[in-house]
């Protein structure tokens, strides 16, 4: 199905997603939006494994194998993440990274 | 261990009441028999109400168009909402008697309550419950009636 | 039932009158085929005649069968909205608002004597609404105390014969003639 | 305990309390200031315990606003009508009993809306059934008028 | 978790839900007021009157013979009951004692206003917890029962059949014959109610422990009918102050003493069982007689206070009449059960979810136009 | 142009047009919505690329899990008519432009460079392999992980629970 | 037929229920009254915020979902080749297993599984 | 076998190279995608609209009525009124909902349920995907309209749709593990995640009898967790009537409300479908072993009515479940979720691991 679609294409893609979620995670001061952008440079890291592994090594699976964790490690990631980030709510009533500073846990 | 065995009690347990309920509502689901269901509309030539289902108020008539109520109001006092307004009028006899009779007897279908109050206090027995039942219109107005039929009269006693 | 068995045949033939665009009749055919055969009421009743509709609704008459089963407790999917019992000052409001919250098309049944009326409280009543028609446009009426089960049936067969006069291009017009009518 | 009994016993603790053997049941008639410590007399005496209330009325009687309990002990199966008079006719006011009967919260706050009695430390007097906000007078007053009713 | 619960770091801002005056499960235009915390009812406060219709007033202008129909309108589901509490007062007033006939008729008539009212009660109950079904099943035995008040006093729900010295007419001819093929109908049909709900463990589950109301509780907060003896209060006005044909008659005092919504449910379950007995003893019985005594076509109570209780189909209800000696009573108030079962609520909600709400009203069986009168 | 093109067209531009709504919308439900649809054209892509089971994977965990899980919270942590305010136009800019640069850069770079192609036969990655996979040992074998994924997610859990309950120390 | 199909698929789901919308937002009758639009609160105007407040419990059965979703994730490759994998599928499962029991036993322990 | 004759992989060949023939690849493409599209959504209308007939009619047997009889013959054009009404039906914008997530939301719904039904293979050769993660690929996708109900819930700017959303959240997603992992434990036994192999390897004995016990559990556990992953009855908390009046789409009026409406009833089609599949064999005819007459006959019944025919037991079922049981509360439910079906269910997989280990399955 990648037929006709040269590698660079998937990868300039990615780069873009990725610096977009550079942008969010500079610009962005609540943390679940923070959370989000994290998400999306993991996204772009992923297409840019599978598309290597596809295109320069198809016979081998490493690249598969590696988004395949990265997603289960992220979302475990995301997981403890949000547990954190509620639990800093229910102290603060807020989920600002400012005002996380005060944090005094 | 016991836990365990409590758990699974518990777990089977509540399967059964489950499906003990599951029974029930299969037993009528494979038994159309037991629907009892009326079709109104279709069934209106069949569908009898009871011999005292109190429909709506009406003034029998009969063949000569002459009707029992002497207009005498005692069902307008009793009428606990006001259902009833009869309007009289003062009529000379040939005898040159004045006489009171029914001009119009105006019911409210719809204020009345079906109390039947009115019924049983005339003492004329001039109104009954009639079975009609299909009253639904458009127009509030169409609820208010003229139970006394136009040119009807008063029926004159039978001495007996 | 066929057309003579109704009564108030005079009303359904000025809702006629006001309508009628031979343009659109076979698309007015459909969607008032449509509307007149799902109606879905609120869950709104109020008192005893609460207690008939429930029972208009149960085995026994089963509205079900003129596809008008589906009580919708939202007034978002509702179409009709049956008055069903005495309304008094506190509760006006929020029948209003009730109303006024349904999407159009909408109808209105008011079912009892207290809901056309006031009924059994329209004399030396403090408190209760006297007639619905002062709060919100009622399109059939069913007297009763309660009306029986069958009677709200017939009422529901007034509003689908009311509701297949209508056009989409000027739904639900009222006739003058009947604008402001009081009990006398 | 039949009337009688009780009607020694109730004297034999408060000889204030005016007993009048009524229709059905004793009915007594107690000052507004004795209110609440007759009723927690009442209820509180081992061999009354008038436990269950079972009904509070308000009236607006010709000369005054009354209040009318209905008491009856669960254990001792007997029943006996408590009536007070509210002193002032402008600004009828009497004291709660709902923290002897929870029930009577309710009951007092209906006779609050449709009387016009107030009852001092009751935990929220409020009206119960009519509006709050914009409803003026009180309906069961003799003197009531409103341009709503139509009379016949 | 109860350790949030105390969590008092965020400022907490009351969070409140309105349910009714339309709402599916207040059974009428009840609202109530919920402060929730999360899902958990902190508070609830009963607003009413959204069906206050003022008919204690409407009666100082009324004849006591036109009261009754008002009565009806109160608890329209003990409608008979309802009417027979004013026309008892009457009687009792006047001292007119009534034909046997009239107190056996009209003990079979409440019995089965009851068993209609417990019926309609279980599917509403039912339909709350979410089993539609038997929304249908209940109303379908009731139909029966409605049959049977049709035929006789021309009305399915609000009869208006009692009037003070008796009856507005006799029962008719069918009428023995339907009670009798109506409680063999029954008898059958009530075991399947068990079937489908009461033994269900989702309703056990979603009852039990439910809306816990000790007796104390019960009696000070004037709790009555079903859901008082499900706490154990022997409230029964039928058994302890017997009034029409109930002297004659064995039955049991259902009490229970746990207090919860499941017990309210059984309870009621199991009084439908009880009318029926005495359903079963009367209907043989009823002497032959007049079915009302000549009454004065204007009625005057000597001057005095009446008070007169019925146990209606969800508790003690009763008449409070101030008569002045005029054809129109000075004052009429109506103690309604619901009332006073409805002022336990908050009681009984506070610390639930909202669904158990849901079933604690529907385990009260409350009908609202009885709380407003 | 191919079906193929096509297709990849679109779901790059979804890709970045959301991505960048995402980073941008003051609305954080809004965000976290065109998050989701980021992530399902990502899982289209997977799809282009013919690796259907990490694309399942994506779909479930990702829009079907994590996404969810980030709506919950957001349900839980803020109100419908809160908007985020824009951030100070001075961060914005530096941040575009740190980002625009590093993407100019690492793009140049891509498209300067030139990729091999691979040579080996491409191989199905169905499930037995993917399976067999998960199950050996040694070269291509990823049992080590596999078993290291459930300690992970034993630690996230216990981790999970003791951040939730962690309240009454207070 | 091919996942291509899956795209266009959607495609045409999306126009065709977009176009029912659109239909449905243009023609029917309308009418217009201040409260049309306020939110439905059984007919009483709502009060404070429509906000739900901070409910513990709903979070915490997300964050447990997410964590079995990644679980069955890994066992649908496991469970295909189970049948072939012989014994040592087997096994490896059975550490996983345990592995991630003790962890539910653990919530268990700690009443995370209730909800409040 | 018999069967084979209902085969359609030929028959969708010859469209597709009909098509290939007489058009450049891309408008080829592009037709017959759009006229699968099309077929299908149809397919999805028509099979909706008769589940909410199907429904209205079983439960009115259930509770002793006749149902809607008055639209057509028995009725059976009730549900097209209902739609021709709800389309004409006026949409409400809400004050300060959230415009583009409050439109979305049904969208979401409606999409994710269409395009599981993509992947369900309706007799052999007869689907529009043929994945070899089908299965996972159904959950996957089904698994996003959860985010249309929390989008709904929270858009609408009302207290009872956000609480009927919350709810609805925790519940579909704690049940999907169930469905999953039941899932799981019948890819064990087929081996394979493709639809159309799976059934395949029920040709000799559909997986309900082949695997045993654990098949049973788990066919159990599948009809739980799918009843209340649709947010069906008596786990229909989300539009918990008597509690919060309709729940998350309260505030929906008209198509967009028919939008979930319908979704409800599709999920419920799907998640009957795959249950039909993978534990009763698809589109597989009835083979008892021994009676060669008899499954011969069996054979010449086309295997789409085997398919819906199974399926429809299912939704049966389901139906029946939801007219009899009162509904769960919120607590009672999860802990149902998390406290039986989930640790029988990760039992139950051992289970079905050792005995597919120990070849004790037939
Ligand atoms: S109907 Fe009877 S009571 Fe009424 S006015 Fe006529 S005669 Fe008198
Ligand atoms: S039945 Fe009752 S309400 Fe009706 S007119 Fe007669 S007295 Fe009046
Ligand atoms: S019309 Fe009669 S039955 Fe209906 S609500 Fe009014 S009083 Fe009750």
């Amino acid at each position: 199905m990648n037929a006709g679609i040269p590698l660079v294409y998937f990868l300039v893609t990615a780069t873009l997603m990725f610096f977009v979620g550079v942008y969010g995670f500079m610009t962005r001061k609540n943390m679940i939006t923070i959370l989000m952008s994290v998400e999306l440079m993991l996204n772009a890291v992923n297409i840019n494994f599978l598309a290597f592994n596809r295109f320069l090594f198809p016979g081998q699976l490493e690249g598969h194998f590696f988004a395949l964790f990265i997603i289960a490690v992220a979302a475990a990631e995301a997981a403890v993440a949000i547990a954190i980030i509620i639990n800093i709510y229910r102290h603060f009533h807020n989920i600002d990274v400012e005002q996380a500073d005060e944090m005094k846990y | 261990m016991n836990a365990i065995i409590n758990y699974l009690k518990e777990l089977f347990g509540g399967i059964k009441t489950l499906l003990t309920g599951m029974k029930v509502t299969g037993y009528y689901f494979v038994h159309p028999r037991q629907i009892i269901t009326q079709q109104y509309p279709e069934n209106r030539k069949t569908l009898k109400m009871f011999d005292r289902f109190k429909g709506e108020v009406s003034m029998p008539h009969d063949e000569n168009n002459q009707h029992k109520c002497t207009a005498c109001s005692i069902c307008e006092i009793n009428c606990p909402n006001g259902s009833i307004e009869v309007i009289s009028k003062q009529v000379e006899k040939e005898d040159g008697k004045k006489k009171k009779e029914l001009d119009t007897y105006i019911y409210k279908l719809s204020m009345c309550t079906f109390c039947g109050i009115c019924i049983k206090v005339c003492p004329q027995d001039a109104i009954v419950f009639s079975q009609g039942f299909e009253h639904a219109v458009f127009n509030r107005e169409k609820l208010i009636k003229t139970l006394n039929k136009p040119g009807s009269s008063l029926k004159e006693k039978v001495k007996e | 039932m066929k057309y003579e068995d109704f009564n108030d045949n005079e009303t359904l033939e000025l809702f006629k009158q006001t309508g009628g665009n031979l343009f659109f009749t076979t698309v007015d055919a459909i969607i008032n085929w449509g509307r007149s055969n799902s109606v879905w009421p609120l869950t709104f009743a109020t008192a005893c005649c609460g207690i008939e509709m429930m029972a208009a609704g149960a085995s026994r008459h089963d509205f079900a069968r003129f596809g008008i089963e589906v009580y919708r407790a939202s007034p978002r999917q509702a179409d009709v909205i049956v008055v069903a019992g005495t309304i008094v000052n506190k509760m006006a409001p929020v029948l209003k608002r009730l109303y006024d919250q349904m999407p159009e098309p909408k109808y209105v049944i008011a079912m009892g004597a207290c809901a056309i009326s006031g009924g059994p409280f329209y004399y030396n009543s403090y408190h209760v609404v006297k007639g619905v028609e002062k709060v919100i446009p009622v399109d059939v009426y069913i007297p009763g105390c309660p009306p029986r089960p069958e009677a709200l049936l017939y009422g529901v067969m007034q509003l689908q014969r009311k509701i297949q006069t209508e056009t989409i291009r000027n739904p639900r017009k009222q006739p003058d003639t009947f604008a402001d009518t009081d009990n006398k | 305990m039949n009337n009688e009994q009780l009607k020694e016993k109730i004297q034999s603790i408060d000889s204030t309390i005016n007993i009048v053997e009524g229709k059905q049941y004793l009915e007594l008639n107690v000052v507004a200031e004795n209110l609440s410590k007759t009723a927690l007399m009442l209820k509180n005496n081992a061999d009354l315990s008038f436990d269950y209330l079972i009904c509070l009325t308000g009236n607006d009687l010709p000369d005054a606003y009354s209040v009318v309990y209905h008491l009856e002990s669960t254990k001792h199966n007997h029943l006996v009508v408590l009536k007070v008079k509210a002193d002032s006719r402008e600004n009828p006011v009497l004291d709660t009993v709902s923290n002897i009967w929870i029930t009577a919260d309710f009951h007092e706050r209906e006779v609050y809306d449709l009387i016009g009695i107030t009852f001092t430390n009751h935990p929220d007097m409020r009206r119960i059934f009519l509006d709050e906000e914009d409803w003026i007078g009180y309906p069961l007053r003799k003197d009531y008028t409103d341009n709503n009713i139509i009379t016949r | 978790m109860e350790n949030i619960i105390t969590n008092n770091s965020i400022q907490q801002e009351e969070y409140i839900v309105n349910m009714g005056p339309q709402h599916p499960s207040t059974h009428g235009v009840l609202r109530l007021k919920i402060s929730l915390k999360g899902e958990t009812v902190e508070n609830i406060e009963p607003h009413c009157g959204y069906i206050h219709r003022g008919i204690e007033k409407m009666c100082e202008r009324l004849t006591y013979q036109q009261i009754i129909h008002l009565t009806d309108r109160l608890d329209y589901l003990s409608a008979h009951t309802n009417n027979e509490a004013v026309c008892l007062l009457v009687e009792n007033a006047l001292q007119i004692e009534v034909p046997e006939r009239v107190k056996y008729i009209r003990t079979i008539l409440d019995e089965l206003t009851r068993l209609a009212s417990h019926q309609l009660w279980w599917c509403a109950f039912g339909m709350d917890l979410g089993a539609l079904t038997t929304y249908f099943y209940g109303l379908r035995d009731r139909e029966k029962i409605l049959d049977i008040f049709e035929e006789t006093t021309g009305a399915r729900l609000l009869q208006s059949f009692n009037v003070p010295g008796g009856l507005m007419n006799d029962i008719h001819p069918n009428f023995i014959g339907r009670v009798k093929e109506f409680i063999t109908y029954f008898r059958k049909k009530l075991p399947e109610y068990d079937e489908l709900l009461t033994g269900n463990v989702i309703l056990k589950e979603r009852t039990t422990d439910i809306g816990l109301l000790t007796l104390e509780e019960a009696i000070n907060y004037g709790v009555t009918g079903p859901s008082g003896r499900a706490s154990g209060f022997a409230c029964d006005v039928r058994k302890h102050h017997p009034y029409s044909a109930y002297d004659k008659v064995e039955f049991k005092e259902i009490l229970y003493t746990k207090g919860d919504s499941f017990h309210r449910y059984k309870a009621r379950v199991e009084e439908m069982w009880e009318s029926m007995k005495i359903l079963e003893q009367l209907i043989d019985n009823i002497p032959e007689g007049d079915y009302a005594v000549k009454m004065k076509p204007i009625i005057k109570l000597p001057e005095g206070e009446y008070y007169q209780r019925v146990e209606a189909a969800r508790g003690e209800f009763g008449v409070y009449v101030l008569s002045t000696g005029e054809k129109y009573p000075y004052r009429v108030k109506f103690r309604s059960p619901n009332f006073s079962n409805l002022s336990a609520i908050n009681k009984l909600g506070a610390g639930h979810k909202i669904a158990d709400l849901v079933a604690i009203g529907g385990s009260l069986d409350l009908v609202i136009p009885d709380i407003d009168r | 142009m191919t079906g193929n093109q096509i297709m990849f067209i679109i779901f790059s531009a979804i890709i970045i047009i959301f991505s960048i709504l995402t980073v941008t919308s003051r609305r954080i439900l809004r965000a976290a919505t065109y998050l989701l649809f980021v992530l399902i054209s990502t899982a289209g892509m997977y799809f282009m690329l013919n690796y259907e089971f990490l694309a399942a994977v994506q779909l479930t965990l990702y829009a079907g899990g994590i996404v969810v899980l980030i709506i919950f919270s957001i349900l839980l942590t803020s109100h419908i008519e809160e908007k985020f305010e824009t951030p100070a136009l001075m961060k914005r800019v530096y941040a575009a432009i740190a980002s625009i640069i590093g993407a100019i850069l690492v793009c140049t770079t891509l498209l300067n460079y030139t990729f091999t192609p691979g040579t080996e036969t491409a191989k199905d990655v169905n499930m037995n392999l993917i399976g067999n996979s998960l199950i050996s040992w040694g070269e291509q074998g990823y049992a080590l992980p596999f078993e290291l994924i459930s300690i992970l997610l034993l630690a996230a859990m216990i981790a999970v629970i003791v951040v939730a309950k962690k309240v009454k120390t207070k | 037929m091919n996942s291509e199909s899956l795209i266009l698929f959607f495609i045409v789901a999306v126009v065709l229920v977009g176009g029912a919308l659109i239909f449905s937002s243009l023609v029917p009758p309308k009418s217009f009254n201040p409260q049309k639009s306020e939110p439905y609160e059984c007919g009483i105007p709502t009060q404070g915020k429509t906000w739900l407040q901070f409910n513990v419990g709903y979070y915490l059965f997300a964050i447990l979902f997410l964590i079995f979703d990644v679980e069955t994730v890994f066992l649908f490759p496991w469970a295909v080749i189970m049948k072939t994998g012989g014994i040592a599928a087997f096994v490896e499962i059975i550490i996983f297993f345990t592995i991630l029991g003790l962890g539910l036993l653990y919530a268990w322990k700690k009443r995370a599984l209730i909800w409040e | 076998m018999a069967f084979d004759i209902y085969d359609f992989t030929s028959f969708n060949q010859t469209i597709d190279k009909a098509l290939y023939d007489n058009l450049p690849p891309i408008l080829a493409m592009l037709t017959e995608m759009v006229i699968i599209g099309v077929v299908f959504l149809l397919f999805y209308a028509l099979v909706g609209l008769f589940l909410v007939y199907a429904e209205r009619k079983v439960c009115a047997f259930i509770q002793n009525r006749v149902g809607p009889n008055r639209v057509g013959p028995y009725g059976i054009f009730q549900t097209f009124a209902d739609f021709i009404k709800l389309l004409m039906k006026e949409l409400i914008p809400i004050n300060k909902a959230d415009k583009i997530l409050f439109n979305l939301a049904p969208f979401i719904v409606i999409i994710a349920s269409f395009m599981a039904i993509a992947a369900i293979p309706f007799g052999k050769g007869l689907h529009a995907i043929d994945l070899n993660v089908g299965i996972f690929y159904v959950m996957a996708v089904s698994s996003l309209g959860v985010v249309g109900i929390l989008l709904a819930g929270w858009s609408s700017n009302n207290k009872y749709s956000l609480i009927g959303a919350m709810r609805s959240g925790a519940q579909i997603v704690s049940y999907e593990l169930s469905v999953g992992l039941s899932m799981v434990t019948m890819v064990i036994l087929a081996g394979s995640m493709q639809l159309s192999e799976i059934v395949e390897a029920q040709r000799n004995g559909w997986f309900i009898f082949t695997g045993h016990v654990p098949a049973f559990i788990a066919f159990v556990i599948f009809l739980i967790a799918s009843t209340a992953e649709t947010n069906r009855g008596p786990f229909d908390l989300a539009e918990a009537e008597s509690e919060l009046t309709a729940g998350f789409h309260t505030e929906y009026s008209g198509i967009k409300f028919a939008f979930f409406f319908l979704a409800e009833y599709m999920n419920m089609f799907i998640v009957a479908s795959i249950a039909a599949t993978i534990f009763w064999g698809g589109w597989m005819p009835l083979h008892i072993p021994g009676w060669e007459g008899f499954n011969i006959v069996m054979d010449y019944i086309p295997p789409f009515f085997w398919y819906m025919g199974k399926t429809l037991v299912v939704i049966f079922l389901m139906m029946w479940f939801k007219w009899t049981f009162p509904r769960l509360r919120i607590d009672q439910l999860l802990k149902l979720e998390w406290k039986y079906l989930l640790p029988i269910n990760l039992f139950n997989i051992i289970l079905m691991a050792l005995i597919v280990l120990m070849g004790w399955h037939f």
